[in-house]
């Protein structure tokens, strides 16, 4: 497995369902794991990009026959995941940082992904769709 | 994997004791929010969630509980959180949920 | 999981190497288990769907940094899986049954997917790249 | 998954056994045949596969089986195999590797 890779690109696309969450999932455990990533970082970026997946199935507003796109570029030290729906996209300077005092249910998932992320950027805008990018870096050996 | 849900009555605590099992997310969220909205009509009580059998979590269950404590805190009841993963302890702490529930460990 | 679905369409585009064959084998294993098939025609569609891949890489004469593409189409009664390389390609007219008694060691790799799966087409030619396309059908409860 | 090897060579019955734990697919072939190499480099011997573990194989696995008989066959040794999982043993069935090598059980 340790021979040298320059850049490699995975891609997937799925339909607008929840029931595709977990697979994703299983397939960035593979992607990261095999990358070295330790168990808490593979946790980490499981969640975040669940987050992703999952604003594209609920917020994007596309149906169930239509697909997003889970692209994840694979670097000697840095794991790079975009998750673009082709929906309704939103305006980011709405976006609020979550107020759990007041027992807010939603708003949570971008804040999650910004926390548990090294770097994301997020593109949208009404009806351009959203494309959310989140690098993790692989921790140098201690 | 998909979400399993024990639900029972512990009268000597007079609480609910919830074990899951698996993943809580989108798309198993909505069978969580059904489980818990069914122990909370039967019989109002706190919570308390065993964790030792929850593989994942994110903000789609988060949000289950967060609508619960809602209900809850009405009545002076609470959700209890116990055996959770370092990486479900590590979300609640991101969130500040630790400060709002009671996590026993 | 029992909504109806007409037709879904998951596509994977991964990387020429061996690395990704168990990842690919994930995947699949999640969509047919989603779809009810039994653990004996998951084995069958695990291994028929690798050995398609392992041509792909071993055979398509691609190098690692390009990819190849997994089509799975779910239906309500059926799986189709495509894989399809961009590489030299082949002449099918030239493929024989394997003759194990002189024991040799390759040719058996379309044979088993011929024998595993319910319909198998083969699109190939010279410097066109090879897709090859394999259905399995969902058992009729007894 | 990965492919893990034991191997020992059992005095009693002077031959090899094999413990194959996990995935046999292109990717873990290689280590395969290398093991096996070793092994008969070390000492010439029929090879007993032990298949309680065994995952998963593929032709990329059972090409290293057919190989290596070719190897024993010129000395009158053999393969066997046993424990070998239903998909398993379908796979030898279809290809006909079953005549070939012994199937203990
Ligand atoms: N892919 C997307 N398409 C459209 N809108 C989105 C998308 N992702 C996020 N949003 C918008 O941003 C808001 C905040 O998202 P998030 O922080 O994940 O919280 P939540 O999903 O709980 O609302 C959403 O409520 C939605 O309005
Ligand atoms: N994707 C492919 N690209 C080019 N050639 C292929 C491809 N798939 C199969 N072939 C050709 O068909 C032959 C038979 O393939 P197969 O039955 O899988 O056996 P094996 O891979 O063991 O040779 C291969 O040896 C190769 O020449």
């Amino acid at each position: 497995m340790n021979h040298e890779i320059n850049r490699e690109m995975i891609e997937l696309s799925i339909p607008h369902r929840s029931e595709y969450v977990s697979m994703i999932r299983l397939t960035v455990t593979a992607i990261a794991s095999s990358m070295g990533f330790d168990i808490e970082d593979i946790e980490d970026i499981k969640v975040a990009l669940s987050e992703a997946c999952s604003n594209a199935i609920m917020h994007g507003g596309c149906s169930a026959e239509e697909n997003f796109v889970v692209q994840f570029i694979r670097e000697q030290k840095r794991l790079t995941i975009s998750v673009s729906d082709f929906g309704k996209g939103y305006s980011v300077q709405t976006l609020q940082d979550p107020k759990l005092e007041e027992l807010n249910e939603g708003g949570l998932g971008i804040f999650i992904i910004r926390s548990l992320m090294d770097d994301v950027k997020i593109k949208t805008g009404s009806s351009q769709g959203t494309s959310i990018t989140m690098i993790k870096n692989l921790r140098e050996e201690a | 994997m998909a979400l399993k849900i024990q639900k029972s009555f512990n009268e000597e605590e007079q609480l609910w004791v919830l074990v899951l099992e698996g993943e809580v997310d989108l798309h198993t969220a909505g069978i969580l929010k059904k489980a818990v909205n069914e122990m909370l009509e039967e019989k109002k009580g706190s919570i308390r969630i065993m964790g030792d059998q929850l593989e994942y979590i994110d903000s789609t269950g988060l949000s289950v509980f967060i609508g619960t404590l809602k209900q809850l805190q009405k009545e002076n009841l609470n959700i209890l959180v116990r055996n959770l993963k370092p990486s479900i302890k590590k979300l609640l702490n991101i969130t500040g949920l630790d400060k709002i529930l009671v996590v026993e460990n």
